[in-house]
Parts: structure tokens; C-alpha cells; sequence
């Protein structure tokens, strides 16, 4: 179907399922019970796995397939929600135009830097595309500040000279970021019992591309083109003296992955319309690299689970406080439950890097492709069951066969 | 003149800590191939080392004084630290004074079980591990060593201040008849400068002139071969890593008078002394030095304002600039061999 | 660890749980309510959006402790605090209009996009009806204006900037601290009776918004008592080490040395130029001078010896012997045992603030909220008499000038403060070019 | 006029000089080796063919095109292909995709996007890489990781990946290194079985054994110049060569 086999056609049914459903499945817990901390489905969030997966997808095909490891594919990501924001200032809060700004800008600017950085390879490739994208967020915070309004980041303000549609709506706000009408605020919230799932255009919207990402992100890992890029990372003197060179391949996969950035980067502010500075910072690219290895390098699903472990915890951990802990411990005897939460306590809230530090450490130790790694041993264990339940994550992750 | 004097007197004291950090990254990417993104926490722990003992020193008994009140209206709890019960005030005041001195002795053996601790039970399982992989596990221990140091000491920054014989600044204007107060240098940072010099001769002698100096040179130039002779490599192995450590750990005590010491300064140097490392060549322990003094001075020079005024922003790109410049230029960076960390 | 009473929060929900289970499924549209996230039930959510980590967390954690107390005497529980000297008496203790306050927190990361995705957690998911917090004026502004299109009130926590009431205001957030003008304002006859009218400035300033209309604010006030401003360099947000920035310094004749700087770069700069031996440096036969306009103490105290008789401002200290700031030091040092930093007597303030305003309002509508709080004027909060200015939702009271404590009894008596200058010396026409450009827009309900 | 023509080529690394003056001229459809003692200069001669070396005078004109100045993607683009000493091959990937890689450059060229299409779509490559596997014995191990290959194997999958490439000249660097000798004379016989296609063979060899039964002709190389060319029978007894192989050692 769709020009996939069988088992990324499988793959890719329950990526569209997962995320169609992601209102329902992230919300397992009643508004009311102490759980619900957990809870994980509303819009914001949602909206940020799937843009963040957008972004790791894009960085696995370069860092994944070809190998080459940038340390600076956030600055792409900045390139991209800039570009997006100026295209509702001037033109139009119709998101479509902003976020074909967006990948094109990202585009360009990757083209630049890539041209550049692929002159080296290895550690100091790393280094190049680090230091291109310090230097975007330092000028972009400081001098750069009339076209990114620096520290605070660039935002819409009530007099921006929008050519199609208004400055301000008639009440004196801003008028909403739309897709040809549609306010990404827009939704509608379903009660189930004690239930409550909110459906939001916004994050369909996301998912809808998520979708189309993916599926291209798939035909590039089986297509030719894919397997050149393969043995960019394997073996670069056999490709010189096999008739190939190697220099576009791997400019292509960059920039590509730069697209894949400035798609994120234009999502999210046409989610959320403003774009700030830190976006840029190496700590942003750090993170991307993270979420790819975390999840599983050089996988399909991988970058999407790792992006979502990482948001979910800088989202739900960090918000964690000592009184919530109090609440839940709330049926141990007093002693003891101060004991319990005085042991919790600095692995949540303003300890959440602590525990996201903790996470980090042991899956590479424990489990060297990530999280798909630890899906496939999970699988192993029943393995008596014969292929289709195996497919979910073989075909994923099953080494150069599948990939 | 003078102006340019200092901005080189400031180039080479920024150098130093980069040279010192960088010069234990690079000993490892050398020898271990390991790229530890763990590195700048040493250099924190190292600055903790100093606050630690600073608090340590300060650790005092209450008296109440009722004369006086705290901020509360009650009476006001007086604390007296315990080493001027001990020692007398005098040599007790004189210990706390110079705990950062002192913090060298105490940081040693520390960084030194730090090191052992971290290569024994976590990097040497990761010696046969991707980088991507080294990457991952090291800036999560990053993470974890800074959060544990913020839990116990907070976000803020800790003052940690020199002996007062070392608080005002040296003259050199008046040594060469110039007029006087016009080249004008602390003296701290004087010896933060010559503290660096003497372990980085220190550990060139080391590895010039000592039998395991030279497996170690050996392992940086061909380490398959060195692994080959067997001799107890890993053995030599965790001594490298504790000595990278106990380096970046004792730059950090120095440091702390310097700049008072919070638990992310290690990540705020990080980045830095990764690109002086690859700047000055991957493995080349010459070539990070090098950088380092580079690096540093090339910055001190873009902050002067005609510079700036001359090029806005300037000072806030100046390394990655030049890191850039030099690695179009020298593919390995200032001293770096063919091969090494390029697959 | 502190023991909390326990919430009966569970309970409250657990009820209302098996009401809405015996509901069938039901769809509902967003904007079906009167307003955004009107509170249902017995209690209202407030969220309490600060820096957890990151540099300013420690800053971070005294606004929560802060909060935590004003949520603890708004539902009635301990001394009551300021409670008792506030100049509105429509809170009673029980509550905000009869609902138990509850809340969430939140990391801001102090980046304004965490901030952001903090704050949109609390609103979507917790439906939070207010935020505040924040310890950096890019925050203040990104999330205030991200309450302005969500539809909530936004109080801002500590934030310094020109902008965040200039050309960033917005009509449904409200700052209560002071800002980069009335510093200048405040500490400008200071210096004159200080150092004189002939003075020549240098100043470092952070490569970043808060910095320069700090430093826009403090170079006009000084120059208009005579100073002359003879270097201003900006310094990258990133520096750890100022002394490239120092050293020219020396090679001027500036006699004065003006640190626009906040918390770790302000600690590194006001370290750096004291190692310089600046203090004891004599030029044009006067001593030079250094001067950090915005002090906080919690920063100052990682300084450390440094910060001795310098001047700068602040927009309250725990040492105020006014009935408000008494009150409210005694109820935070008995709970937590030391004295509130600024950053927690803005928040504790901003968060009484707007329950009174809902009180008096008879609404959580943040547009009866914004009407009840245009133009009010109270007492009895710290600071005296206090303005909330109708055309820029600034807040307008005493700002203090403080100094550098020579002889320290405590950790935490760092400053002393040299003069309360009056809010009227510090008040500024709505229309003042430092704050011109923005438009407060109109409130947004979020209906 | 042969295919590959090497006219007064000069090499100089430093003070060293390592090619003076050397003239080769091979024929089409010939296997051709080039021996000589170590430090003789072959490798460097080879180097000069596949761009990865420039040399510093003299011409090396492949099918009457020269083969200076270009980028060694292009030299294979134009056909020739190398087998190197130590084999080089995607570790990574599996056979198939091994053998297929170097088909799609000979049919896409030195570069493009066809990220459209699927590798499971392709299947005249696919035909044509299986067909080749089959040809060297490895087809039962199409789906295997190729760096888990013994030596052998791993040179034979080499072998593979050039030939499906159908090259007109394909250089060998010592394909027997570090064989066993019942591996030694199965390679013998598949490099046979390749001459007899018509493809054109530069063979360096160290192993006389394989020279002697491969070669239609053999330059003897030897401080950087040819000291001999000649058929094989009339090599054997050149008291030159014997002199270059250190004092005459029995060939």
C-alpha cells in the first residue's frame, strides 16, 4: 500500500492510529484521580510531541543514515519559526504560508551552512555546524534584535502591516494564527465519565503533517536514494571508487533534515506565534541529538519516541510539586509519608533534569539502540508469537535488512 | 599599548582555564577515545571542591547574643566556626581564609576517586560504544553531577574568595617605569596564570620523560597497537582519567575565587573547550593548549569597544568565528593528525 | 521538608467525579463558557509559572515559597500576613469569592519558549485563570502575551524591563515591580549628594533588551544631573569572565563604573572589576565609584565581600519597618525561616492583588479583573501608597536605594537601605519615550 | 594502441622520488601485472590511475580520455573500477544492498535524488546484483551483514560489486593477500573466468603463482621505473629481474 511492503505499511497503520488517537490514548486518567498529573493530552503538549517528532525524524535521516552528527540543526529549527512569524506579520495569520516560509528559509540557510560544514567530516563537521548555529542564536539575541527582537523573542504586536487581513480584529487583539479559517485554538473537548479529551485543530493539524513526514521520511529509507545515503556512513572511499559521489548525498540528506527543522520550526509557530532566541541555542540542538539517540539512531519510530520521552518530562515532571506529592501519599501514615516524599521529591519538579539526566544514562547502558532496542527485547520475550507482532518493532529497527 | 598589553594579560588567564580543561578532553579523546561530555562537571566539582571546604572550615556553634536581634525581633544567634574554637582565632581565621589553597590539597584525592569511580564504573564499558553513544551516557552524568550539586548547594553563585594576600593587584607599569596603575593585574589572576602553566609543563614532562608517559604518547599516536602490547592498559587507562580529572578538577578550584562557582559553569565551559579541543586537533595535546591561549586571546581582543564598534557583535561570535576560519583552513585543526575522531 | 496541610483537593474531585459519571458522553465547544476557564466547582487554579532550573532557580524558589503563603493566608490559614494591613479589606480569608485557591507550578527555564509551553500546560490542562511568575523580563513579556491571546490575567514577577509596561504591555497583564526608568529615577539624586555632579560614567551593559533601557534609563537620569557617559559596551548574555570588558576601564577616565548587569553576570562583572582594584582606584583626584542599578539579594550575596558600600536600587527589602512588610517578613521567616528576597514580596503582592480584584469585581472575568485593578490605588502591601496606573498597568510606589552593608550581622543583611525615594519622584508621564511604542490593546476574556 | 596508456609518468614525494619515467601500454582485453619488489613503486602507479594520486609529469589516458584532474567517482564512471588490498565494502549493509549500490551508480551516475522509489521496486537491479552474488557463490548469503564476512568472502563481495558494474578495466591490488592457498587458486580461477569476458586486468601481485597464471604480460617495476616488459615465459629467466629481486632469488 502506498508503495511501502508490508511490514512499514503495518508500521506506518499504527503510527496513524497512535496519532489520531493521541487525544484519547494520552489522557488514561480520570480528571479527578491524583493520577491525572499524568495526564498528557492536551494541546500544547501533544502539538510539541509531534513537532519535536517532526524535527528528530528530519535529524535521523541526516544523523541516522549518513552518520554525520550536527550539533546545530537548531539553528534551522530558529530559521524557520523566525521566518514564519515575519510571513504573519507581513502577510497573512493563515498558517500555510508561514510554514512553506519556513522549510524554504530553513532550506537555504542549511544549504549554506552545509555546504561549508560537509568540507569536514566527523568531530569536526560536529564542531562547524555548532559553531554556525552559536553564532546564529548570540546575533540573533544581541545585534540581530530588529529582526528577532532578541531576549524576548519575536511575537506579533497589534500594528504589524498584515497585507491580507487585519492588524487587529475588531475587539483591539491580535487575530489567531488559521488554517483557511480554522483558529488553531479551535476544538472541541469530548466528557466521558470522568474522562475529558480535547480534540484540537491545531494539534491535527501537526499530526496531519507528522503523517506526511513520516510516510516521506519512510520512502527515503527504502528508496536508492536512502541506501546511498547508507553508505555515506559506512564507507566513503568504496563510494568514491564506485562511480558516486558522496558530497551531494550527504549535502542532500543535511539539507533535507535542515527542511524537516524549518517545518518544525514553522509549526510550532503557527501553533504558538512567537519564536524566541533559545530555540537556537546549542542546548536545542543537544537536545534533538538526544531524542534521536534515546529513541533508537538510524530507526523510523525511534526519533518520535525519544522526542516524546523528552517532552513529557520537561512537561509533566517538571510540574510535579511537593504538595501534589503530599496528595498522593496522602494514605501513609504521617511519618512515613513525609519520609516517601522527602525521597521523591528531587527527582520531580525543579528536579527533573535530575531524573531526565538518570533516564538518559540508562538506556544507553542498558539498552544500546534506545528505546526501540528495549520495544524489540520486550517482543523477544514473546517471541513465540510469529511475525505480525514481531513487525511492530523489527521493522522498525531490524538492522540493515529493514533499514 | 597598554591597552593591548592587558587584553593579552586577559587573553592568556581565559586561555589558561581552556587550555586546562581542554588538555584533559583531548588526553582522553586521545587515549581512551572517548569523547566525555562529562568533562566541564569535573571542572564544577573541582570549583565545589572549594566551597565544600570553605563550608566545611565555616561549620560553626551558635551563642545567642541577646543585645542584638535578627530579622525576626529575636535575639540574634552569633556563629562562631568551630576551627577558631579550636585553633585559636587566629590560625582558625587564617585556615578559613585559605581554604582555596587548601582546597587543592583536599580536591586531589577527591577528583583524583572521582575519576577512578567514573572510569571503573561507567566510561570503560563505553570504550568499544559509538561517540553518539559516549555522548549520550556522559551529558546524562553531566546532568546528574550538576543537579546533585545544585541540590545541595542551590542555583546560585557561591563566593569563594582568595587570601586576603592575594586580593589587589600587581604593578606592572611601575616594574618597567611606566606610570604607575597604568598595566595593572590581579594577583590571583597571576597565579591562576602560572598555576596553569606549571601543571601543563607539569604534565608535558610527565608524558615527555616517564615510562608511562610514553605508553600513553604511544596510545595517542596508534592505540590498536599499544592495546596489542597488553601491558596492563587498562590499569593505565584509569590513572589517565583520574589524572584528566584531577586537572580539570583543580583548574575549577583555582577558578573559584575568580568567578564564584555555580553548579552550571561546567556546562558554560563545555562547549568552549570542545571547540578548543578540535581547534587545536583532536588528540593533540600541544595543539589544545595552543588553541586555548588562542581562543583566549582572540576574545579578549574582539571585547576591546573599538573592536566591537568596528564590528557589532563580534565579541559574541569571535571563537566560533575563528573556529570556523581555522578548521576551513587546517582540516585537523592547529596540530591534529590524519584519522583521528574524522570517521 | 516542610509538612502542608493536606488538601482536600482529592475529595472535592472524587464528588465531582460521580456527578459527571452519570452524565452521558458529552461534546462541548471551547469558547462555550463566559469566559475562558471560568472556575467550576468549590475552587479556582491559579498557576505559579517561575525558573525551577537554570540559573535563577534559587530566585525561583523563594517566588513559590512566596506563593505558597499567599495561597495558605488567601484560604484563611496561618497569620494572615499581609492580610491584615492591606488597604482593600474585600478578602476574607475564605477563599477568592468563596472558592478554595488551589494551584499548580510550573519551570520557566527562563526561556521565554518553556515559559511559554509552561504556562500553556497550566491553562490547557489545569485551566489555570491567572499566571505569575518569572524572574526575567523576556519571560514576562512572552508569557504576558501569551495571557493576552489565551485569555487570562497574566501578574508579572520580577521583571525590570522598560518594555514589559512600554512597548510589550498589554492589557491583561499588570506589573507590580519597578522598573529600569524609576531606578535611574530613584538612584540619580543619590549619586548626586554621593559623588557629585561632575562624574564621568562607563558603562557595562548585557547584550540584551532588560539591559539596554536599564542602561537608556540610568545614562539620561546621570546625565541630566551633569555626568557625562563616556563608554557604554554591551557584554554577551553568555560571558563568564568580564575582565576583557575591565580592563578598558582603566585605560579611560571614567571615574565611575555603572554595571548593567543581573544575577550571574552581575555577580562575575561586580567580582571581575573589584579584583581590578577599581574600588581603590583614584581618577581626576576623586575615588572611583562602581554602581549596580538593580540589586537583588539573593545575587548580591554570591558576590560576596564585594558588594560593600555600593549603591544600587531595589524594589523592596525585608529590613522595611512599615506595618506591611513587617507583617508579611514575620509570616515568611516563622514559615521558612529567613527573610523574603524581593522577587517573593512581588509575587506574594501580586497574587493578593489580584484576589482582591476578583473580590471586589465579583468576578474571575479578567476583564472585571483588569477594571477592578486600572487606577487602584492601596496601601498597606510594603512600598506605601501604591498606584496601579490605569494607562500601562505599572505599578507606582516607593522605590528603594539601597547600599552594600559594611558590617553584615547575618547572611542575609547585605544591604542597607540609604533613601526611600517617593513614588511621585519616580512617576512618569504614560507617554514617556522610553515607553512609547506599544498599545495595551483591550482585555481578553478568551470567550 | 592499448586502452590504458601511461606515457613518461614522473612521481616525486619530497625528496624521494618513487615514479621516474614510466611507460605502460595494455592492451585491450588483457590481464596485465605489474610486480616488482616492496617499495618498488607499484601502489603508487595504481594510485595515479584512480585520481587518487596526481602525478607530477606525464600522461595516463584511458580509452582515449586522460585520467588527470579528475575525481576517482568520475574515473569509475567512465569504467574502471579498483579491488583494493584490504577490501573495502560497506560493513554495514548486506550483500545484496552491496552489489546493488554499485549498479545504481553505473545506471544513476555519480549522483541522484531517487528518494521516491523503492529499493523493492528496483527490480532489474535487484536481478542483476542476485544474478551476480550467484555468479561468485554468495547468492545464499544475500541478506547477510557484509562486515561479518570472512576474508575471503569479503574480497570475492569486492570482486562482486566491481564486476557488476561491467567495467571495461578493473585494477587489482594484490587480490590474494593474506590468502590461504586453496583460497589463493579459487580466486585464480574466478579471475580467469573474468578475463575471459574481455574485461581488461591490471593485476599487482606479490604471489609469483597467481602472476604466472594469470598474466599475459608483465612490467617488472623496480625503483620507480619498468625495468622489463615481457610475456611471462620470457620474465622468468631476465637476469634483470632476477637482480632487482635482490640477488636473484628463484622466481
Amino acid at each position: 500500500m502506498l508503495g511501502l511492503n508490508k511490514r512499514d505499511t503495518l508500521l506506518f497503520a499504527i503510527v496513524i492510529a497512535i496519532t489520531l488517537l493521541a487525544p484519547i490514548i494520552l489522557n488514561p486518567f480520570p480528571v479527578a484521580s491524583d493520577l491525572a498529573q499524568f495526564n498528557a493530552g492536551y494541546p500544547d503538549l501533544m502539538q510539541r510531541f509531534v513537532i519535536f517528532g517532526i524535527f528528530a525524524i528530519g535529524f535521523n535521516i541526516l544523523f541516522g543514515l549518513t552518520g554525520y552528527l550536527s550539533f546545530g540543526h537548531a539553528a534551522f529549527l530558529g530559521v524557520g519559526s523566525y521566518a514564519g512569524v515575519w510571513m504573519m506579520k507581513l502577510l497573512t495569520m493563515n498558517v500555510v504560508p508561514a510554514i512553506i516560509v519556513s522549510v524554504i528559509f530553513a532550506g537555504l540557510f542549511s544549504l549554506l551552512v552545509g555546504f561549508i560544514s560537509l568540507r569536514r567530516s566527523g568531530i569536526y563537521f560536529s564542531i562547524l555546524t555548532l559553531a554556525f548555529a552559536q553564532m546564529s542564536f548570540s546575533l540573533a539575541y544581541s545585534v540581530l534584535t530588529p529582526i528577532t527582537n532578541g531576549e524576548t523573542g519575536l511575537q506579533l504586536s497589534l500594528n504589524d502591516p498584515r497585507i491580507l487581513g487585519v492588524s487587529q480584529t475588531a475587539d483591539g487583539s491580535i487575530p489567531m494564527t488559521n488554517f483557511f479559517g480554522i483558529a488553531m485554538r479551535d476544538g472541541f473537548e469530548l466528557s466521558m465519565g470522568g474522562w475529558l479529551f480535547t480534540f484540537n485543530a491545531g494539534y491535527y493539524l501537526c499530526a496531519a503533517i507528522l503523517l506526511i513526514a513520516f510516510y516521506v521520511s519512510i520512502r527515503i529509507f527504502r528508496s536508492p536514494f536512502g541506501v546511498m545515503l547508507k553508505a555515506v556512513k559506512s564507507n566513503q572511499q568504496r563510494m568514491l571508487y564506485t562511480g558516486l559521489n558522496p558530497r551531494p548525498y550527504t549535502l542532500a540528506a543535511f539539507v533535507i533534515s535542515g527542511m524537516y527543522a524549518g517545518l518544525a520550526g514553522g509549526l510550532m509557530v503557527a501553533m504558538d506565534p512567537l519564536a524566541g532566541a533559545e530555540r537556537m541555542q546549542w542546548t536545542a540542538s543537544g537536545e534533538v541529538v538526544l531524542m534521536t539517540i534515546l529513541g533508537g539512531t538510524g530507526t523510523l519510530i525511534g526519533p518520535i519516541l525519544g522526542s516524546g520521552v523528552i517532552k513529557y518530562f520537561e512537561n509533566i515532571f517538571s510540574k510535579i510539586n511537593d504538595n501534589i506529592l503530599h496528595d498522593w501519599f496522602a494514605f501513609l501514615p504521617d511519618g512515613l509519608e513525609d519520609f516517601v516524599v522527602a525521597i521523591v521529591y528531587p527527582f520531580v519538579g525543579k528536579g527533573w533534569h535530575l531524573t531526565l539526566g538518570i533516564v538518559f544514562m540508562l538506556v544507553v547502558i542498558f539498552l544500546p539502540g534506545g528505546i526501540v532496542e528495549g520495544g524489540q527485547r520486550i517482543a523477544g520475550l514473546f517471541k513465540r508469537k510469529p511475525p505480525e507482532d514481531k513487525n511492530k518493532t523489527a521493522a522498525a529497527s531490524a538492522p540493515s535488512a529493514a533499514e | 599599548m597598554d591597552a593591548i598589553i592587558l587584553q593579552v594579560l586577559n587573553g592568556l588567564d581565559k586561555g589558561s582555564a581552556y587550555a586546562l580543561i581542554a588538555l584533559g578532553l583531548t588526553l582522553i579523546f586521545g587515549t581512551l577515545g572517548v569523547v566525555n561530555f562529562a568533562h566541564g562537571a569535573l571542572f564544577m566539582l573541582g570549583a565545589f571542591c572549594a566551597v565544600t571546604l570553605n563550608e566545611l572550615l565555616r561549620f560553626s556553634t551558635e551563642t545567642v547574643d541577646p543585645s542584638r536581634t535578627d530579622f525576626l525581633g529575636n535575639p540574634l544567634k552569633v556563629k562562631t566556626p568551630y576551627v577558631e574554637n579550636w585553633f585559636g582565632p587566629d590560625i582558625g581565621g587564617a585556615m578559613i581564609e585559605w581554604s582555596v589553597p587548601l582546597a587543592i590539597i583536599f580536591s586531589i584525592p577527591v577528583m583524583i576517586a572521582v575519576g577512578i569511580a567514573m572510569e571503573r564504573g561507567l566510561i570503560k564499558f563505553f570504550y568499544k560504544r559509538p561517540h553518539a553513544d559516549q555522548i549520550l551516557v556522559t551529558f546524562g552524568l553531566a546532568i546528574v553531577l550538576q543537579e546533585i550539586i545544585k541540590y545541595f548547594f542551590g542555583a546560585n553563585p557561591i563566593p569563594t574568595p582568595a587570601p586576603d594576600a592575594f586580593i589587589g593587584s600587581f604593578d606592572f607599569g611601575a616594574l618597567v617605569g611606566m606610570q604607575a596603575g597604568s598595566i595593572i593585574y590581579p594577583y590571583w589572576r597571576l597565579v591562576y596564570f602560572a598555576f596553569a602553566a606549571l601543571i601543563i609543563g607539569g604534565g608535558f614532562l610527565f608524558l615527555q620523560y616517564t615510562t608511562f608517559g610514553m605508553v600513553v604518547r604511544a596510545g595517542m599516536a596508534d592505540r590498536e597497537t599499544v592495546g596489542l602490547l597488553g601491558i596492563n592498559i587498562d590499569k593505565r587507562f584509569t590513572i589517565m582519567f583520574a589524572l584528566a580529572a584531577c586537572v580539570a578538577g583543580l583548574a575549577g578550584v583555582m577558578y573559584a575565587p575568580i568567578n564564584s562557582p555555580n553548579y552550571h559553569m561546567g556546562m558554560d565551559f563545555l562547549v568552549l573547550s570542545f571547540v578548543v579541543v578540535v581547534v587545536g586537533g583532536m588528540g593533540s595535546l600541544p595543539g589544545a593548549v595552543a588553541a586555548g591561549f588562542l581562543l583566549g586571546i582572540l576574545e579578549s581582543f574582539a571585547s576591546m569597544s573599538q573592536v566591537v564598534n568596528l564590528l557589532p557583535g563580534i565579541n559574541q561570535i569571535i571563537i566560533y568565528l575563528v573556529a570556523i576560519i581555522i578548521l576551513l583552513i587546517r582540516p585537523r585543526g592547529l596540530l591534529g593528525r590524519k584519522g583521528v575522531m574524522e570517521g | 521538608m516542610i509538612k502542608r496541610p493536606i488538601s482536600r483537593r482529592g475529595l472535592i474531585k472524587t464528588a465531582g467525579v460521580v456527578g459527571a459519571g452519570l452524565a452521558a458522553p458529552h461534546l462541548f465547544i471551547r469558547s462555550a463558557n463566559a469566559y475562558f476557564n471560568e472556575p467550576k466547582g468549590g475552587t479556582v487554579t491559579l498557576g505559579f509559572n517561575v525558573p525551577q532550573s537554570g540559573p535563577y532557580a534559587d530566585e525561583g524558589a523563594d517566588e513559590l515559597r512566596a506563593y505558597e503563603l499567599a495561597v495558605e493566608h488567601l484560604n484563611g490559614g496561618g497569620d494572615g500576613g499581609m492580610l491584615n494591613t492591606f488597604s482593600s479589606k474585600a478578602l476574607k480569608g475564605n477563599g477568592i469569592l468563596g472558592k478554595k485557591v488551589e494551584f499548580v507550578t510550573g519551570d520557566t527555564q527562563t526561556k521565554s519558549d518553556a515559559a511559554r509551553a509552561s504556562a500553556k500546560s497550566m491553562i490547557e490542562k489545569d485551566g489555570a485563570i491567572m499566571i505569575t511568575g518569572g524572574s526575567s523580563s523576556g519571560v514576562a513579556v512572552a508569557v504576558q502575551s501569551l495571557c493576552q491571546e489565551a485569555g487570562v490575567i497574566f501578574m508579572a514577577g520580577l521583571t525590570h524591563s522598560n518594555d514589559t509596561t512600554g512597548k510589550d504591555k498589554k492589557a491583561n497583564g499588570f506589573r507590580h515591580f519597578f522598573n529600569g526608568y524609576m531606578s535611574a529615577a530613584a538612584l540619580a539624586p543619590v549619586l548626586k549628594n554621593a559623588y557629585g555632579t561632575d562624574r564621568k560614567a562607563y558603562h557595562l551593559t548585557a547584550d540584551y533588551t532588560w539591559g539596554w533601557t536599564q542602561q537608556e534609563s540610568i545614562a539620561a537620569a546621570t546625565e541630566a544631573m551633569g555626568w557625562e557617559t563616556v563608554n557604554n559596551v554591551l557584554t554577551p548574555l553568555a560571558a563568564t569572565d568580564f575582565s576583557a570588558y575591565i580592563t578598558p576601564v582603566l585605560q579611560s577616565d571614567a571615574d565611575v563604573l555603572v554595571l548593567n548587569h543581573y544575577g550571574g553576570n552581575m555577580v562575575n562583572s561586580l567580582t571581575n572589576a573589584v579584583q581590578f582594584g577599581l574600588r581603590d582606584r583614584m581618577v581626576n583626584g576623586k575615588n572611583f565609584e562602581i554602581i549596580v542599578p538593580l540589586y537583588s539579594r539573593l545575587m548580591a550575596k554570591g558576590a560576596g565581600e564585594n558588594v560593600k558600600g555600593i549603591f544600587g536600587s531595589t524594589n523592596w527589602h525585608w529590613s522595611l519597618e512599615d506595618e506591611g512588610s513587617v507583617a508579611f517578613v514575620q509570616s515568611f521567616g516563622k514559615k521558612y525561616g529567613f527573610p523574603p528576597s524581593q522577587a517573593a514580596h512581588t509575587c506574594y503582592v501580586q497574587t493578593l492583588l489580584y484576589a482582591d480584584a476578583v473580590e471586589r469585581g465579583g468576578s474571575f472575568n479578567p476583564c472585571s479583573v483588569v477594571e477592578a485593578l486600572e487606577g487602584f490605588e492601596f496601601d498597606g502591601l510594603g512600598n506605601g501608597p501604591t498606584l496601579y496606573r490605569a494607562e500601562d498597568h505599572q505599578c507606582f510606589k516607593d522605590v528603594l536605594v539601597v547600599k552594600g552593608k559594611e558590617n553584615p550581622t547575618s547572611e542575609f543583611d547585605l544591604l542597607e537601605i540609604v533613601e526611600v525615594t517617593p513614588a511621585a519622584q519616580v512617576t512618569y508621564p504614560p507617554d514617556h519615550p522610553m515607553f512609547a511604542g506599544g498599545d495595551l490593546g483591550t482585555c481578553n476574556p478568551g470567550a | 594502441m592499448g586502452i590504458l596508456e601511461v606515457k613518461g609518468v614522473n612521481k616525486r614525494f619530497g625528496g624521494l622520488k618513487a615514479l621516474s619515467d614510466v611507460n605502460l601500454d595494455i592492451a585491450e582485453g588483457s590481464v596485465h601485472a605489474i610486480i616488482g619488489p616492496n617499495g618498488a613503486g607499484k601502489s603508487t602507479l595504481l594510485n595515479c590511475f584512480v585520481g587518487r594520486l596526481e602525478p607530477d609529469t606525464g600522461t595516463v589516458m584511458f580509452d582515449g580520455r586522460s585520467l588527470l584532474g579528475i575525481q576517482p567517482f568520475e574515473i569509475n564512471q567512465i569504467g574502471v573500477s579498483r579491488v583494493f588490498q584490504t577490501p573495502e565494502i560497506f560493513a554495514d549493509l548486506n550483500l545484496l544492498e552491496n552489489v546493488m549500490i554499485p549498479a545504481f551508480a553505473r545506471r544513476d551516475g555519480a549522483f541522484k535524488i531517487n528518494g521516491w522509489m523503492s529499493v523493492g521496486d528496483e527490480a532489474e537491479i535487484r536481478e542483476e546484483a542476485m544474478t551476480m552474488l550467484d555468479e561468485l557463490g554468495m547468492a545464499s548469503k544475500a541478506d547477510h551483514i557484509a562486515g561479518q564476512l570472512s576474508r575471503g568472502d569479503k574480497r570475492r563481495l569486492e570482486l562482486a560489486m566491481c564486476l557488476v558494474q561491467k567495467p571495461k578495466l578493473l585494477l587489482l591490488d594484490e587480490p590474494t593477500a593474506g590468502m590461504a592457498r586453496a583460497d589463493t587458486n579459487n580466486t585464480i580461477d574466478l579471475l580467469k573466468q573474468i578475463a575471459k569476458r574481455g574485461i581488461t586486468m591490471v593485476v599487482i601481485e606479490h604471489d609469483m603463482h597467481v602472476v604466472f597464471s594469470l598474466a599475459d604480460r608483465i612490467s617488472v617495476l623496480a625503483q620507480g621505473t619498468v625495468i622489463v616488459e615481457d610475456e611471462p615465459g620470457k620474465i622468468k629467466g631476465n637476469p634483470k629481474v632476477q637482480e632487482a629481486y635482490l640477488g636473484g632469488a628463484h622466481l
